[in-house]
């Protein structure tokens, strides 16, 4: 299990290899990357453009949360390895936020073990975001959204 | 003394990052809470939300969970990381 | 939507790039890769080490097979780019045989599509897979798993 | 003629990969399987197992559905890629 909370960006690929490296066990694995989008899904419909996101966390409790949440999906399901990264700092459109990474001999606990970090990362980790429109000085902060707190309840 | 710390929209309304409050008196992050809102309008107004959320000693928490002097309680509003 | 049947290996990294190549739209990238163990889980408890794994797919069909359940996939969910590649002819432990990405606006809509291509791909693809024991002339076919049959009930 | 393949165990077993049978008097997909089971004991068993899938033209296809000439009918096992 390897948690990093970073300014620095990674690289998916490197991250693919290190899940593999020495590993003839697990056939399978699955991965999550989550990118910053060029715009911002405003929920009245309206779509704003967005040119930098600022990511603030909570040092220490960052780490702590998503070990935490780690350690819960290898409990549930037969893990090999798991990894997450999640940066913070100002990121750019298209630059990656977070990976999640998991191997194990079954396609499906690699494929929900991924799907239930991300779900428990979105509502539990202490990371806030906000969005600056292209020139602008002032940013939004992001709403937290109902759907993401209701993502838990399939777990 | 209880570290108190204040993250994303919350740190921005109270336009501070943290501080250090007076155990004495304080029983559980409820009452710390209301000794805080005290603090004025602008405190009373942040603190209020029923979205805030709690940390205590770096792990989620909730008001009515006891608190001691040494404790680390940080406040911030519902994440959006990810 | 791209799909190939391939000899050749292939790079989950550079896969990757290309999912996100150009990509502002979509936050989520969900990826999995299934590669040879080199053991066989036998059913009996005993397991055997798997030196060589051979693929026999059917030209045309599989293509076919897979293409088709991408389409599905994308009419399911929202999808920006779905990626499938599946290898055959002879492979080591350790080697790729099968990538699946899909590119969403929305987390659980990309990692939804990658389980989904996955079941559908093992119980109706045509790939057959057989297991050549270290310094073993002869290989045993893979049997299909009641399991793989069921993992399509929940879709 | 109908064009017929065989893969995976199934090829081993008949040590055919593919052959061209003539279309009369046949007019599904288990009139073509049971032409063939005719052809000899090996053919009988290895053309009888329950588990056997059938596609006609490559698309994943079942016992009752019609064929004709110029069809591709492959038979196999049940799939075990990814």
């Amino acid at each position: 299990m390897s948690i990093s909370v970073q300014a620095e960006g990674f690289d998916p690929g490197a991250e693919y290899n290190l899940l593999r490296s020495e590993n003839y066990v697990d056939g399978a694995t699955a991965m999550f990357v989550g990118n910053v989008r060029d715009f911002s899904p405003a929920e009245s419909g309206e779509q704003q453009s967005v040119a930098v996101l600022e990511l603030e966390h909570y040092p220490g409790m960052a780490e702590a949360a998503l070990t935490d949440i780690a350690r819960q999906a290898a409990q549930r399901w037969p893990l090999g390895r798991v990894r997450i990264i999640h940066r913070f700092g100002p990121l750019a459109a298209g630059d990656e936020i977070v990976f999640v990474g998991s191997t194990s001999a079954h396609r499906q606990a690699a494929l929900d073990a991924c799907a239930f970090i991300m779900d428990f990362l979105k509502s539990r980790a202490p990371f806030w975001k906000k969005e600056f429109a292209k020139g602008a000085e002032t940013g939004d902060w992001v709403q937290a959204r109902n759907s993401d707190e209701d993502a838990l309840k399939k777990w | 003394m209880i570290n108190v710390l204040f993250f994303a929209s919350l740190r921005e309304q109270l336009n501070c990052e943290g501080l250090q409050a007076d155990a004495a008196g304080i029983t559980d992050i409820a009452g710390l809470r209301a000794s805080l809102a005290a603090r004025g309008s602008e405190w009373q107004a942040a603190l209020a939300s029923d979205q805030l959320q709690v940390a205590l000693n770096q792990k989620l928490s909730s008001m009515n969970v006891a608190v001691k002097d040494g404790d680390e309680v940080a406040f911030f509003p519902p994440v959006t990381g990810g």
